[in-house]
């Protein structure tokens, strides 16, 4: 119990002082840096609840590809760190002030936390017990079952989301040479190389 | 155990960092592309909070299509950033204003 | 018969106005004012036969419906009964010889161009006032009275306006119609107030109800009035506007712009009668007001003098005569204030005769005199025009009332003047002896003013443009024959019809068409007062004509020194009382700075104004701040949205539901 | 099982399919050659299906556990969603061919974008309603960022993106919290859970969730990213976003609002208000500075939804007839007037300034009346169908007791009035300026003339489109 | 059940789109061919108009020659006539011709200004005839839109400026009319005016923000229909429009708006607000009383000060519509039929007298008062005709203008002795501005060299004033002609109104 607290505040406070640290970092390479932490302490809180897929996913998917994806955009784009202006100080207030009543807000729920009565009877995937299946297995079994719906939605989101990569991003560039494997496999030698009979000083030119 | 409460108040503060980070940021756009990654991480630890006190799979389920868009999110927004950087030669957030009014 | 000829009469003008002013063109111009002239000259005589036939009873002829809405019905009808016959005679009578006088009045008037045709025109305001007036005077209902009143109004504002490229007259034509509906609006109250109360705009229905209206209260404005006296005043102040009394009759001396014929028409003999007419066609609801009936005649002594007064120094020939009337007018109206309606339309029938006589008299020295109408410029004109000179005479006699004192003989103005000022006597009381003192000074200055006119224009040696003087003519005959007809009137009219009038056959020959309450012994009265009563107008007469010989004659130097030892009284009787000037200040100014106030500052500052500030200020402020909020900028459209956020989530928790 | 679930599916699946064979195809036919193809392409399967759904059985049909729902309402939706799309896609091919944008990625992003609406207006289940969502977002971002070299289009993609994905958080915030409250996604799930009260709990998942869902349908004070995106996104994705996408976010509230927080309904009903009268101002104020037309007509987009959200405000039966035949209507004029902005041009130009109008009507009489009429339905003057638009959705407001939202409508639409009445004063009383090339596209024209004199038949009997919209908005209540 | 009535309101607007469908080209030809057309539709109209007057029995307060057909929403295609609005279709059909026949010499885009013209026709009329409420609203603002193009392409300088105003302001009256009309339905069920006329709206007081409102949700109904009419009217002090829009319509426009736009307000408040608000009408007719008189005296002292000619007739109809709204408000029936009368009148002469405006306009292209005089001398039938009409307008016996006014003041002073003094002053002040409007721009002497070529009226313009003349005369003469038509509607109305106060009286006292 109390090693499950302490690791509790440990990840909380972290996941917090990075995300803090993500909005307010200078040099937005140590901003991804930071990001990176926040996932890894968030996957933390997941495994001390017991949802390990959830965690793993975490740090393959979001450390592995996300994080260094933003990392590789933020060096690709070699932007000028130094020409960034910090002068959020008249918003501050305001910003402030929204944040506070949000806070308050969500303070109220979180405190005055209930769950309906009926929750219980309405769940539509009750978690197996632990002995029973692992975590990752009953979500695998949901997955391609119950929600096989929304499995295929997904696929058709990542297939946007590569088209819409591609169609923004790709470029045929001028003056490159590519690659035509076609034309590389059909190229007829015969008409590769041409013999000519040059005279003397006479150029290839004039013929 | 820890209290359902905790993690809600942990999620909660997240959710407004996240918030704060994409109005507050004046300084870049990827900036604010990962306080959106916040907001979702705080999305998602409320999620799998809810689920296991619970005791119901849905909420992870939804964490985890929630983790796919978010990536194919980034890769889109990503994309639209290198495209405006190829006009605009800059990612400032200042500079994202030719449009007003 | 009778209806026919009534309709005939009523019509035939209107039908000679149609003829005249739209026919010309298609058979000449002589030819179409020689059929509005015989038209009237028709209407005239069958007027005669009708006078003369009348038994005495009350006949209505219905033509057809004017006005139906709910219990508010009239119909065009004709009502015959004494009021109407006498003015039927008084109205065509003059119209006629009018007409007839403008044959030689109006040729070749310098006011035109050669080309221009006019004479229609002036022809067809002729005939259509008289139609106006003839409606009026045979209405059986309010409606149609109405009908006559701004009739004559709109005629009469025509033909002052008729030489429209003068200014002074366009100008005086919308005095005129102006001043007229201020007093139109009383009268309109007046008929709205009477059909309130009885609800019915006929006469006789009024007239029936009258004794009740005496016991019955209005609520009238913030007051509460009685409600014979309240309709008889609202009706008065229709009377006054019509008939030019005190504070409203400003208009007529600027009516004098117009023609002569005009003026001797429209301006004395009948038109101006108009309101007498309607005192004495309501004096079965005056003689239940008594307030109302002490105002009439206050009002109309005091215009009696007030009007005289300023007769006395006035230059022009024809605003002389005009404040005369003016003056004679309040006789009138001083008679039936005093509850003697008989002798009110007594002068009105006798001072037809003498003011058209005097006015047409003074057309033919205008005429004369190319139009000349400075009485300073003239004298001397006796032998230059003599049979004009006769007949202004016999006018002047008529108006300043001379005949044998203590008899019934002499000329008609002094049978009617007479008969006022001794009503105004025998009614007592103040008012009465207000008006009596009054009137007899009055008398005085008309026997002033009117020798004055005399003795400046026929006697002494001639002044001013001697060109003008070498060239003055006689009128021809189409003038002097209408003068003539007239002086004959102005003669006899008085000691004719003296006994019916205002004698002993007084209460048959009006029979129903005037009401005398049964308290009501004026007239009786005003038979017996003391001999120096009846004495006092002649003696007044007399000083008024010694003074005027004194004057003009004698010592002529006179006028000019006491002129000027007493400027500021000369100036003040010169100048009308200030009438014009002290309405210039009190009304028209301020509505003309008000109107222009409430466009400027009202419309267009501060309700165009309250709509540009919405519309072309708040409007486009908003709009400019919400385009300054949409900068642009990320971070704002993310803080608004957020800020939304955060307000609904927090309106949610206070209003909505919560809790559970 | 899951056979029926798949028939219920199956115009969605058809479609995805579609797309992935399309998707092959334009890859190996190159992308300009099997773009022009694919545009009518898809268009035709968007009409065959819009024709397949609209003519199929009545009745009301689950799928996966009743995440999804194939009812009258759901059908309603896409036949317009479908046939919006369609018409779109006509238009915009000229545009895209002239601007060299004409890729063959347009029609099918626009086909994946469909089939995210198509999922959900089924939706029943937040997930899903999350899932189609995101579907139909990604590909709009992409598509606002169409026009990659041009920065107004990027500049466009980015913010739609930035704020769009905040939205997303928002709306995800509060799906977890009401899943929090009540065990379950499920649109039925959740009202059973709240039976009869709203805690925090669900209350602030159902604010967070409709904060999100305002901001696709662009309700102010969520509606920053409206102008930007607007006038940045090339005109043919304008176009796009001005309809198909709006009725499928409103279709979404609507079946949210009434299936899953029907309990809610005073609260919600205050937000609606709140979000449909600010809308409805901002909309009708801002738009007065505009010179730019598109600017403008994403301006008169928030308002008019300021209008539809009135009628979902009721919440009644009627009040959601109102909303769809709102809908219906607005659609109609936007794709009228779109098509003839696309074919806006000065020199081969695409110009967007008003001013370009001035003295159009004598240039070209007909186009001129045809956008005349458009423009004063658009302010909802009679006798045009605009009018009973609004007129029906003011009705279904009283109706229920919002009678000061429906006056602050009726302001609210005649200062609205003031900027639809300066482009007729452009064309019609202007200072005749340099001209506009004369050209226009037979499709656009057919389009905006086919949408004129609907704006001014329809006032006749609407088409029927009142009794459709009944048997409509009788489903999501039964 | 016959269609007459619908074919004579779309007999213009298929004129209409024959013109704009089939009529091509902008040769001189081409423009006759519209013209004529034009003519031929709106004089076809009146024929039609004066067949539905004769199959319309007076004596009768029904609606007559109803059609009745479904329509959108549960709402109905409902048409009929009764006394009141017959005359008001008549006016409208009438004068349609003598615009068309007026705006003979306009060349600039022939072809739309007929087809607004005729679209307008059908719009006016349909106002006059529907039976529906929101039919009658369809009708009502629909002729905005033509009206706002006549104005914005055929008007003067400023006449962007004016048509918006007209424009918004007409339509946020309405908008404010139109949520009145749902709230009515709403709690009516029906939107048949016939029915309505029948209903009784709740006039128990309610209490809002602490704020005990007498006559309830009457009195705020009331107020919005009030709001559309009113400025429609218009009534001080939401008349500015006016004076702006008649200014810088062209000549046609202003008599149509002058002849019968502005009476749609006066008709709206006999159909609507009178019968099925009669409590609430009764608790604010102080209100609307006082706004009249000031309108009456406030536009006339206003219309004195006027430099341009349209500008002072714009302000006198303001005050001579203040004179409807006193009518209408006094419920009794002198006054209801003197306000009828007073519009019908008006309908003529104000159309007369910016015809009139627009005949020198013509010659001179200027309104400038000051820019006239003398005109007689030169001009004598337009001298006269101008007189005639100017008389009119002061109210003289005689004439059309005189009876509504003496109606309307009759059945006023019933209502208030105080209201009548103040509104009859406006009597006297008409005769003021008016006469002087007349007198320097006919009288004087013609000395200003510009006018000096000036010609007299050509047979089509007398052809255009004759009816015009005719009818301003024969209605001063002989006004049983209106008010035989529409006094059994008025007297129905008028018991109507009293039974229905004196119902709300007794729930007063009982409760």
């Amino acid at each position: 119990m109390e090693v499950q607290a302490l690791a509790f505040y440990l990840f909380a406070l972290l996941v917090l002082f990075s995300g803090l640290s993500v909005v307010l970092a200078r040099n937005p390479v140590h901003g991804v840096l930071w990001l990176i932490v926040a996932f890894l302490s968030a996957a933390g809180l997941f495994v001390l609840q017991g949802a390990e897929f959830i965690a793993m996913l975490m740090v393959i998917v979001y450390v592995g590809a996300v994080a260094v994806l933003f990392l590789f955009v933020v060096m690709m784009l070699d932007v000028d760190f130094a020409a960034f202006r910090a002068g959020m100080a008249r918003y501050i207030p305001f910003g402030l002030l929204i944040g506070a009543v949000l806070l308050m807000v969500l303070g109220l729920e979180i405190t005055d936390w209930k769950t309906s009565g009926l929750a219980a009877d309405l769940r539509q995937s009750v978690a197996p017990a632990a002995s029973e299946t692992g975590n990752t297995t009953a979500l695998g079994v949901l997955i391609y079952t119950d929600y096989v719906l929304l499995f295929q939605i997904a696929g058709l989101i990542l297939l946007v989301a590569m088209i819409g990569a591609i169609v923004l991003t790709h470029r045929r560039r001028e003056r490159v040479k590519r690659q035509d494997i076609l034309s590389q496999i059909y190229r007829d030698p015969a008409k590769s190389v041409q013999l000519k009979d040059l005279g003397q000083r006479n150029g290839i030119g004039d013929d | 155990m820890i209290e359902l409460e905790h993690y809600l108040a942990v999620a909660t503060a997240l959710f407004v960092i996240g918030v704060f980070g994409i109005f507050l940021n004046r300084k870049n756009i990827i900036v604010i592309l990962m306080s959106i990654e916040l907001m979702l991480l705080a999305v998602n630890i409320n999620l799998v909070a809810f689920s296991v006190h619970l005791g119901d799979l849905t909420g992870q389920i939804f964490t985890l299509f929630i983790l796919t868009v978010a990536a194919a999110e980034a890769a889109i927004g990503l994309a639209i950033l290198v495209c405006f950087h190829r006009n605009r030669n800059s990612i400032a957030v200042d500079d994202v204003s030719v449009m007003k009014g | 018969m009778m209806p026919v000829i009534l309709i005939t009469i009523l019509l035939a003008p209107l039908a000679g106005a149609l003829l005249c002013g739209f026919g010309y063109r298609l058979y000449g111009e002589r030819a179409a004012l020689i059929i509005a002239t015989g038209l009237l000259f028709l209407t005239a005589i069958l007027s005669w036969i009708v006078f003369f036939a009348f038994d005495g009873g009350t006949e209505t002829v219905r033509l057809f419906r004017f006005v139906e809405s709910g219990s508010l019905t009239s119909d065009w009808s004709i009502r015959l009964d004494r009021l109407t016959a006498i003015m039927l005679v008084v109205v065509t009578t003059v119209s006629s010889l009018v007409h007839l006088y403008s044959f030689g009045y109006m040729h070749a008037d310098p006011q035109w161009k050669q080309h221009e045709s006019y004479k229609p025109r002036f022809f067809a305001y002729l005939s259509f006032f008289s139609f106006a007036m003839l409606a009026l005077v045979t209405s059986d209902n309010l409606l149609q009275l109405f009908f006559g009143w701004e009739g004559v109004g709109v005629a009469s504002y025509l033909l002052i306006g008729f030489y429209y490229r003068k200014p002074t007259a366009n100008a005086a034509a919308i005095k005129a119609f102006i001043v007229n509906r201020i007093g139109d609006f009383g009268l309109a109250l007046g008929i709205f107030a009477l059909f309130m109360l009885t609800d019915s705009i006929h006469f006789e229905v009024i007239f029936a109800n009258a004794p009740g209206l005496a016991g019955s209260k209005i609520g009238f404005l913030w007051m509460q009035l009685n409600a014979a006296e309240l309709t008889a005043l609202l009706l008065f102040i229709g009377a006054c506007g019509k008939s030019a009394q005190l504070f409203l009759h400003t208009w007529l001396p600027d009516a004098m712009e117009g023609p002569t014929p005009v003026s001797a028409l429209i301006h004395a003999a009948t038109m101006v009668t108009a309101g007498v007419f309607l005192v004495c066609r309501f004096s079965p609801l005056f003689e239940f007001a008594p307030t109302a009936l002490g105002v009439v005649a206050v009002i109309g002594a005091a215009t009696a003098i007030f009007a005289a007064s300023v007769g006395l120094v006035q230059n022009d020939i024809k605003r002389v005569i005009a404040y005369s009337t003016c003056s004679q007018l309040g006789y009138m109206f001083a008679a039936a204030g005093c509850g003697v309606y008989q002798a009110a339309m007594f002068h009105l029938f006798t001072h037809a005769f003498f003011k058209a006589l005097l006015f047409l008299g003074a057309g033919s020295v205008i005429h004369a005199m190319h139009h000349e109408q400075d009485m300073r410029n003239y004298g001397g004109l006796r032998t230059r025009i003599p049979w004009t000179f006769w007949m202004m005479l016999i006018g002047t006699l008529a108006i300043t009332g001379v005949g044998v004192p203590l008899t019934q003989f002499g000329f008609a103005g002094f049978l009617s003047k007479d008969a006022i000022v001794e009503s105004s006597f025998a009614a007592g009381g103040g008012a009465g002896n207000f008006s009596f003192w009054m009137l007899v000074i009055s008398a005085l200055m008309t026997s002033f003013y009117s020798w004055r006119l005399m003795f400046l224009t026929f006697f002494g040696s001639a002044r001013g443009d001697a060109h003008t003087h070498a060239h003055a003519h006689e009128s021809p005959w189409t003038m002097l024959l209408p003068i003539l007809l007239l002086a004959v009137g102005s003669v006899a009219a008085g000691v004719i019809w003296y006994p019916v009038f205002f004698g002993h056959y007084v209460q048959d020959w009006f029979g129903p068409s005037v009401f005398t309450a049964a308290d009501n012994h004026v007239l009786e009265a005003a038979h017996y007062v003391p001999a120096w009563v009846k004495a006092s107008p002649f003696i007044a007469m007399s000083l008024g004509l010694a003074l005027a010989w004194l004057f003009y004659i004698r010592r002529t130097e006179l006028p000019a020194r006491l002129a000027a030892a007493h400027r500021p009284l000369y100036l003040f009787l010169l100048n009308k009382w200030y009438f014009d000037e002290i309405y210039e200040f009190v009304f028209v100014r301020p509505a003309k700075w008000i109107g222009r106030f409430l466009w400027q500052r009202g419309d267009l500052g501060v309700i165009d104004g309250v709509l540009h500030a919405v519309a072309l200020g708040a409007v486009p402020f908003l709009t400019r701040l919400a385009g300054r909020i949409q900068s642009g900028f990320l971070f704002h459209y993310a803080f608004v949205m957020v800020a939304g956020a955060a307000l609904l989530v927090a309106a949610a928790a206070i209003l909505g539901g919560g809790g559970g | 099982m899951i056979a029926r679930d798949i028939a219920t599916l199956l115009p969605e699946l058809i479609l995805a399919g579609y797309a992935m064979a399309a998707l092959l195809w334009g890859v190996f036919a190159g992308r300009f050659r099997a773009a022009p193809v694919l545009i009518w392409m898809t268009a035709l399967v968007f009409a065959g299906l819009a024709a397949w759904i609209g003519f199929s059985p009545e009745g009301t049909r689950t799928a996966f556990g009743g995440a999804f729902t194939d009812d009258a309402f759901a059908r309603f939706s896409k036949v317009v969603i479908l046939g919006a799309s369609a018409l779109t896609l006509l238009i915009s091919r000229d545009f895209l061919e002239r601007e060299k944008i004409l890729k063959f990625e347009f029609p099918l992003l626009a086909a994946f974008a469909v089939l995210g609406m198509m999922i959900m207006v089924s939706a029943s289940d937040l997930m899903v309603l999350y899932m189609g969502l995101e579907l139909q977002s990604l590909s709009l971002y992409v598509l606002a960022a169409f026009h990659r070299n041009d920065l107004r289009s990027t500049e466009a993609g980015i913010k739609y993106f930035v704020l769009g994905a905040l939205s997303s958080g928002l709306l995800l915030f509060g799906a977890s919290l009401t899943y929090g409250y009540s065990g379950t996604t499920l649109f039925s799930g959740i009202a059973e859970a709240a039976g009869g009260s709203t805690p925090f709990g669900l209350l602030y998942g159902l604010v967070f969730i409709l904060v999100g869902l305002a901001f696709k349908i662009s309700a102010a004070p969520f509606h920053m990213w409206v102008p930007d995106v607007y006038e940045g996104a090339p005109t043919p994705v304008t176009a796009f976003f001005s309809t198909a996408p709006k009725i499928a976010a409103i279709g979404l509230f609507a079946r949210l609002l009434i299936e899953a927080f029907a309990v809610a309904s005073a609260d919600w009903q205050l937000i609606l208000a709140i979000l449909a009268v600010s809308s409805m101002f901002l909309g009708a104020i801002a738009a007065i500075g505009q010179r730019n037309i598109k600017r403008l007509m994403a301006y008169s987009s928030i308002a008019h939804m300021g209008f539809a959200l009135m009628g979902l405000a009721a919440g009644t039966p009627d009040g959601i007839r109102a909303m769809l035949v709102y809908m219906v209507i607005y659609v109609v004029m936007n794709l009228g007037t779109f098509a003839f902005i696309l074919a806006m041009r000065r020199d081969g130009w695409a110009v967007t300034d008003i001013d370009a109008l001035s003295m159009y009507s004598r240039q070209a009489p007909a186009r001129a009346l045809a956008l005349l009429v458009l423009m004063f339905s658009l302010a909802g003057i009679v006798p045009m169908v605009g009018f009973f638009a609004k007129f029906y959705v003011f009705l279904a407001a009283v109706e229920s007791g919002l009678i000061l939202l429906a006056i602050a409508g009726g302001i609210a639409s005649v200062i609205g009035a003031f900027y639809y009445l300066r482009i007729v004063y452009y064309m019609y009383f202007g200072e005749p300026t340099d001209p506009l090339d004369n050209r226009m596209p037979a499709t656009g024209f057919g389009v905006m003339l086919a949408s004129a004199a609907i704006m001014v038949i329809g006032a006749i009997n609407l088409f029927n489109l009142v009794e459709f919209a009944d048997v409509a908005a009788s489903a999501l209540f039964s | 059940m016959n269609h007459l009535l619908s074919i004579m309101l779309f007999t213009p607007l298929s004129a209409a789109l024959i013109t704009i469908l089939f009529l091509r080209g902008q040769d001189e030809m081409a423009q006759l061919n519209v013209k004529m057309l034009a003519i031929t539709a709106t004089v076809a109209t009146f024929l039609i108009s004066v067949f539905v007057f004769l199959e319309f029995d007076p004596s009768s307060a029904e609606f007559q020659l109803v059609e009745d057909e479904r329509w959108l929403f549960g709402l109905r295609y409902k048409l009929g006539i009764d006394g009141i609005s017959i005359l008001f279709i008549m006016l409208t059909t009438m004068l349609m011709p003598v615009t068309v026949l007026a705006c003979w010499n306009v060349t600039h885009r022939v072809k739309e200004y007929m087809a607004a013209f005729l679209v307008l026709e059908t719009f006016m009329i349909g106002v006059f005839c529907s039976l529906d409420l929101v039919l009658f609203y369809l009708f009502f603002e629909a002729g905005l839109i033509p009206m706002f193009l006549i104005i914005g392409v055929w008007g003067g300088r400023d006449r962007i400026y004016a048509t918006f105003k007209f424009f918004l302001y007409t339509l946020l009256g309405s908008i404010l009319m139109l949520i009145a009309m749902i709230g009515l339905w709403t709690i009516s069920g029906t939107s048949d005016v016939t029915a309505l006329l029948g209903f009784v709206v709740p006039s128990s007081e309610i209490v809002i923000a602490g704020f005990g409102i007498p006559g309830g949700l009457q009195t705020i109904m009331w107020i919005a229909f009030f709001a559309s009419f009113a400025v429609k009217l218009p009534m001080w002090p939401v008349h500015t429009w006016l004076p702006d829009a008649h200014v810088q319509a062209p000549t046609g426009g202003s008599v149509i708006l002058a002849a019968i736009l502005l009476k749609m307000g006066g008709y709206g408040f006999i159909r609507f607000s009178l019968p099925m608000f009669p409590v609430a009408s009764e608790i604010l007719a102080p209100f609307v009383m006082w706004l009249s008189v000031i309108a009456i005296i406030y536009t006339s002292l206003v219309a004195m000060m006027q430099e341009d000619m349209k500008k002072l007739i714009a302000y006198s109809s303001v005050a001579h519509m203040g004179f409807v709204t006193l009518g209408i408000f006094a419920a009794n029936r002198q006054g209801i039929d003197g306000a009828i009368f007073q519009m019908l009148s008006h309908g003529f002469i104000s159309a007369a007298l910016f015809l009139c405006v627009g005949v020198i306009y013509d010659r001179m292209h200027t309104r400038g008062i000051d820019d006239y005089g003398g005109l007689v001398v030169r001009m004598p039938v337009y001298a006269l005709i101008f007189m005639i009409f100017t008389l009119a307008n002061v109210g003289l016996p005689g004439t059309s203008g005189f009876v509504g006014e003496f109606l309307t003041l009759a059945g006023v002073f019933q209502y208030s002795t105080w209201i009548a003094a103040f509104a009859a002053t406006g009597v006297i002040l008409s005769a003021a501005y008016a006469l002087w409007l007349f007198r320097r721009v006919v009288f004087g002497d013609l000395v200003k060299e510009s006018l000096a070529g000036i010609s007299d009226m050509g047979g089509r313009e007398k052809l255009v004033f004759l009816p015009l003349v005719v009818m301003v005369l024969l209605l001063g003469i002989y006004p049983s002609l209106v008010t035989d038509v529409i006094g059994a509607s008025v007297q129905q109305l008028v018991e109507q109104v009293a039974e229905s106060r004196m119902q709300a009286g007794a729930v007063v006292v009982d409760g």
